[in-house]
């Protein structure tokens, strides 16, 4: 690749100056023409100056199938006034056969060509498209794709996980050796049991709601964790349990989870596969059919739990309306002012994936949402310095407060 | 054995996720999974759509209440899949979207979905008066707040907000009800969503680890 | 529209918002034939998408495809209830995947990209900049802290602890009246439309 | 009688009276109704009367129930688009740049209006659409229309069917092929702009009825961006605004104002500050401005009367809900 950037280098300078020196004139004999002829579309075959400087390295970090390309733009491909209509990207193969891999437009400096084989060789060179009118880039020296077994690119994310991740497991680990580790209350979940015990009083149902998404949404997942402990709970009383769903998947994923739940509140012959339904994949067909088991069933407390968009209202005000006590969270900040509004307790964002635990009390599980804190003192400690740093550079110009804060950004890229 | 494979499949494939991350020659597993996930869910609609038709034949069986409107539903839905995996109507071959015009298809989507999903979206409009009148109270400090701000909002993006402080002078512009609705949207609603997004990663990151490390495992009960 | 397709239209559209006077025959027909087409409406999509575009067609050529088709059809198993339990692999398989990939993705796109976009200077060079934007990103920075803190576990909000965690739970109050204010505007020109669906294409009573 | 039978004859009297409604319309025994100035006036003082009532029973410690609140938002919402009042609408500088630019055009530009929106985000975008259309009608520029979104281009046809009865012209005033066309949508997003740039024929082979471009009066001469002096744009995502400054602007040089929903108009912010649009009209409220400039009053103007309407009842709700909260402490103020 050294080689083509020198070749380059060396022959361009006065090619370019020619084209440069022909091109003035042409578009001073077009300014002329245009004038003279006012509508009509002159089609004069331009001459334009072909895109230098064309570099072909290895990708970083890949399994050995992708090339980066990168150039100089064409000196007529200006924004505004330029010429240059796009590139078009060929590539030549270790047998001779060239294929246009890319057309890509004005501008363009750079390509990653994919899916290449890391046993052959390729070549490339680039062309820039005017009306009529082409120029071709030197073609550069074979190369092939090095795969790349570690990916150092990600370092950072590594530390950060490996911190994380390893202060959830260290609190883990201390809770399962019965540490006593203390969390603070939260409201929503404290009133869970009272939500299920009013059921029992009132012999009225429970609706519970987990989002219209799918299993592949952590939301879902977290509901579902929440649901496998109000199902023991559940199961303990005497209580109806009514779940639709809008995917066939959490229907089976939740089937299984409350028969669990059963079994290990002793009482699997109280599950029935009923207790679980599918609606429909449509977010407002679902919600239609909810409204109407709420109105219809009044249950007596509604958990909507999950992954929720613009239905959020229309649910929490039907089940708020037909006098449900309702807990409600997502992580979808967008839905949350909603079910502030319309229901008694709502699960802001991280709260919902903590509930599990929470609820379970066991300390194992409290002892990730310790983890969880390690990670909120490591974001906010960054903030404060960062942004600390970032004043003093502002006011004092100094360079170590710059190498510090350069680190620490650095810790933060992805 | 009921327990442990099943936990095993999770620990081995979500590490393996984990960890894919950062070797390129396996990163694209993301994607396969993605896809095989697609898959699945084709085969889960078989259980899916067979609920559907059980519940409503058991319906009609019964003679539960509403029955007659179990009928309609079963109609709808075999309608569709007959218009739809049929291709009734089909103007080209069989690579032809289902969504193409002139096909049955397309015309029952067009004339009963399209309306239907509009207008029950719509009914949000009423949800969203009946929410403000009964929730939107100045409670406590945090509701009235709340309430503050959406004021803000809500005249800053009428003719009403514009006219309401109009007569403020040129140096309490900031004040003025349009501006104060931009800063909000531009600063303290962006600190809120910034700590509610941080937040949220950490509580993922957390719960995975939890069902990786078999601490949570909701279909599976709880450890013997 | 002909006279049959606006017709259905509007009975239908009459017969939802019946619902808010209260629950009816009019409603539960038009529910039922809503869950009924859309059910059948995302089977067919399901189908031609997924199973026969990425299943069928590339079948050959991708041994991943049957990783997914061979779980699929464990799930179905549940059928039979002897050996029901088998479809928990593929339950396990999701609840592990899902986990493990969307647990990186959330530590890098929301814990690291946020506070690493939260690190900014309050202030100008050289003190440049008003009161009015040093305060405003005093908010901003200072409301992001005190918002963690309010989700802080470890530690009962109480004493300066505390004072910041309602500094902070103000914060994403803030947020959530925005955010109201803000989708306001956008249901009321739903119900617009859906309004002068009914008395323009329907009725033609307006002008 | 008993309340069924009340229910009953009043669904009787709704589907006799749609019935008769439809027949008219189809039967042209009426064109649409709108109440006179005093009438409306009348109108919203009783309105306005009511929800003080509402709000003295409040004061009373006599509740209102939910059914009343959707009624109020069910005519907040109906009336006003019977009325024919104009509320003092707020012409925004950028707006007014839009007009700006259409002013100092003279007769005979080509102008290139991209539709990029499908039917959900129409009442909003639609009466722009149909303002701009109208006034480029009145000052005789010559339009060509496209569509980068698959249903955009029908909204075109549509627009231009409205406005030009609104306006009283006929096929002869504007000619399909001289004065407007509609090349139809393609798929592509932004390489669609990209191509254009080279030229129009390349994207576009017919118009949207299958005419072949060389044989449109208006359009066979147009190569690409440089015979194109002006251009609009409708967005309600992407594609849209932001491609288009990115290619059309930004690449070629093209002059471009947009309109945009009120959801999207804060991601195109940027561009208007930086220059890059010359003009937009944001979300229905600008869109009303634009019908007041154009002096084309048409749903805008109806809608957000609308709008307003609702906002100021939501307003008065959330004001009672209050009353209601400080009169009668931490009961729920609804009954259940």
């Amino acid at each position: 690749m050294s080689l083509s950037q020198r070749k380059s280098f060396s022959v361009f300078p006065a090619i370019q100056f020619i084209i440069i020196i022909a091109l003035t004139f042409v578009l001073s004999v077009n300014s002329f023409a245009q004038e003279a002829t006012d509508d009509t579309t002159s089609v004069t075959s331009v001459i334009i100056a072909p895109p230098t400087n064309l570099l072909v390295e290895d990708f970083e970090y890949d399994d050995g199938e992708k090339l980066n390309l990168i150039w100089t733009p064409s000196i007529d491909d200006q924004p505004q006034v330029g010429k240059v209509t796009g590139y078009q990207v060929f590539r030549v193969t270790n047998d001779d056969v060239t294929t246009k891999i890319a057309e890509l437009m004005p501008g363009a400096n750079n390509f990653t060509d994919q899916e290449l084989d890391k046993d052959s060789t390729y070549s490339y060179y680039v062309t820039a498209i005017a009306n009529g009118a082409e120029a071709s880039s030197v073609t550069t020296s074979p190369i092939s794709p090095q795969r790349e077994w570690v990916n150092f690119g990600l370092t950072n994310l590594f530390v950060i996980a490996l911190i994380i991740g390893g202060a959830i497991f260290y609190f883990i680990e201390m809770g399962k050796r019965g540490k006593k580790l203390f969390v603070r209350k939260i409201a929503g979940l404290e009133a869970v049991d009272d939500a299920i015990g009013r059921a029992t009083e009132m012999g009225r149902p429970i609706l519970y709601i987990p989002g219209i998404h799918d299993m592949d949404d952590v939301q879902t997942l977290a509901s579902l964790t929440i649901l496998g402990r109000v199902a023991e709970q559940i199961a303990d009383y005497d209580i109806k349990i009514r779940m639709p769903v809008a995917r066939s998947l959490v229907m089976t994923a939740a089937r299984e989870t409350i028969k669990a739940s059963y079994q290990a509140a002793g009482r699997p012959d109280a599950y029935s596969d009923d207790m679980v339904s599918y609606i429909t994949d449509e977010q407002f067909g679902y919600v239609a059919a909810v409204d109407g088991i709420m109105v219809r069933e009044k249950p007596a407390t509604v958990f909507l739990l999950g992954a929720f968009f613009a239905e959020s209202l229309i649910l929490a005000e039907t089940g708020n309306h037909v006098g449900a006590i309702q807990i409600a969270g997502t992580a979808r900040p967008a839905q949350l002012p909603f079910f502030i509004a319309a229901c008694d307790f709502t699960l802001i964002g991280e709260e919902l994936f903590a509930a599990s635990a929470y609820l379970s009390n066991e300390p194992k599980a409290l002892g990730a949402l310790k983890g969880q804190d390690v990670g909120k003192i490591i974001a906010a400690a960054a903030i404060i310095a960062g942004v600390l740093l970032e004043t003093v550079i502002q006011l004092t110009d100094s360079e170590s407060a710059a190498t510090l804060l350069g680190y620490l950004r650095q810790a933060f890229t992805t | 054995m009921r327990r442990e494979i099943p936990l095993a499949i999770t620990v081995f494939v979500g590490f393996l996720l984990i960890i894919s991350v950062f070797f390129p020659p396996v990163e694209t597993l993301g994607e396969d999974f993605s896809l095989s996930f697609d898959i699945i869910a084709v085969f889960a609609f078989f259980l899916g759509g067979g609920n559907l038709i059980r519940i409503h034949l058991k319906k009609l069986a019964r003679r539960e209440t509403d029955w007659m409107f179990s009928i309609v539903t079963l109609g709808g839905f075999i309608l569709m899949l007959t218009a739809g995996l049929l291709k009734i109507g089909n103007p080209g071959d069989i690579a032809t979207s289902v969504n193409t015009e002139g096909m049955l298809f397309e015309s029952i989507y067009r004339s009963v979905f399209v309306p239907l999903g509009a207008t029950m979206y719509a009914l949000l409009a009423f949800f969203v008066a009946s929410a403000s009148y009964r929730a939107f109270r100045a409670k406590n400090r945090e509701a009235t707040i709340l309430l503050v701000a959406a004021f803000i909002i809500l005249m800053g993006s009428t003719p009403l907000g514009a006219m309401a402080t109009s007569w403020m002078p040129e140096s309490l512009s900031i004040f003025e009800i349009p501006n104060l609705a931009v800063w909000i949207m531009s600063y303290a609603n962006l600190a809120g969503q910034r700590a509610i997004i941080i937040g949220i990663g950490l509580g993922v990151v957390s719960m995975s680890l939890r069902l990786i490390l078999g601490v949570e495992r909701s279909y599976l009960g709880k450890e013997g | 529209m002909d006279h049959f397709g606006i017709w259905l239209a509007a009975f239908l559209t009459l017969g939802i918002y019946s619902f808010l006077y209260r629950d009816n025959a009019w409603y539960k027909l038009s529910e039922s034939i809503f869950i009924g087409i859309s059910a059948g409406y995302w089977v067919v999509i399901l189908f031609w998408d997924n199973f026969y575009a990425k299943f069928w067609l590339q079948r050959q050529d991708d041994p991943m495809l049957w990783v997914g088709a061979a779980l699929g059809f464990l799930m179905l198993l549940r059928l039979i209830p002897k050996i029901g339990w088998i479809a928990r692999w593929p339950l396990a398989f999701i609840d592990g995947a899902t986990a493990g990939l969307w647990g990186m993705n959330f530590l890098a796109s929301n814990i690291m990209v946020q506070t690493k976009a939260t690190i900014m200077p309050l202030m100008g060079p050289a003190f440049s900049g008003s009161i009015g934007d040093l305060l405003s990103n005093l908010v901003l920075v200072g409301g992001t802290f005190c918002g963690l803190i309010y989700f802080f576990f470890s530690k009962e909000h109480k004493g300066a602890f505390g004072n910041a965690a309602r500094v902070g739970i103000w914060t994403i109050m803030i947020t959530f009246g925005a955010m109201f204010g803000y989708t306001v505007m956008s249901r009321m020109s739903l119900l617009i439309g859906r309004i002068d669906f009914l008395f323009r294409d329907w009725l033609g009573l307006l002008k | 009688m008993n309340r069924r039978m009340i229910e009953m004859s009043i669904l009787a009297v709704i589907t006799i009276l749609s019935i008769i409604a439809y027949l008219g319309k189809i039967n042209g025994w009426h064109n649409g109704y709108t109440f006179s100035t005093g009438l409306s006036i009348t109108l919203i003082i009783l309105l306005a009367a009511s929800v003080i009532f509402i709000l003295v029973l409040t004061i009373k410690g006599k509740l209102i129930g939910r059914r009343i609140v959707f009624l109020y938002i069910g005519i907040a919402i109906t009336l006003p688009l019977f009325m024919d009042i104009s509320q003092e609408i707020v012409v925004s500088n950028d707006v007014k740049a839009v007009y700006a630019d259409l002013e100092g055009l003279p007769a005979g530009s080509k102008i290139l209006v991209s539709f990029d929106y499908d039917p959900a985000s129409a009442p909003e975008l639609q009466p722009m659409a149909e303002a701009f259309i109208g006034e480029c009608f009145k000052r005789d520029f010559k339009l060509i229309m496209m569509g980068l979104w698959p249903m955009g281009p029908q909204q075109a046809n549509m627009a231009v069917d409205t406005i030009m009865n609104r306006m009283g012209l006929t096929d002869q005033d504007i000619i399909y092929g001289e004065d407007w066309v509609n090349l139809g949508f393609q798929t592509g997003d932004v390489f669609v702009i990209q191509r254009m740039g080279g030229s129009f024929e390349s994207m576009f082979h017919t118009d949207i009825n299958g005419r072949p471009y060389q044989d449109i009066p208006l359009v066979k001469n147009i190569k690409n961006f440089s015979n194109i002096d002006y251009s609009f744009n409708l967005s309600a995502g992407f594609p849209g605004t932001v491609e288009w400054v990115q290619v059309g602007v930004d690449r070629y040089g093209l002059k471009l104002s947009c309109g945009n929903t009120a959801v999207q108009a804060p991601t195109v912010y940027p561009y208007l500050k930086a220059g890059q649009l010359s003009g937009l009209i944001g979300g229905m409220n600008d869109g009303a401005a634009f019908e007041k400039l154009t002096q084309l009053e048409g749903k805008a103007t109806k809608f957000m009367l609308s709008q307003s309407f609702s906002h100021l009842i939501i307003i008065a709700f959330i004001f009672i809900g209050n009353v209601a909260y400080f009169r009668t402490g931490r009961k729920s103020a609804l009954k259940k």
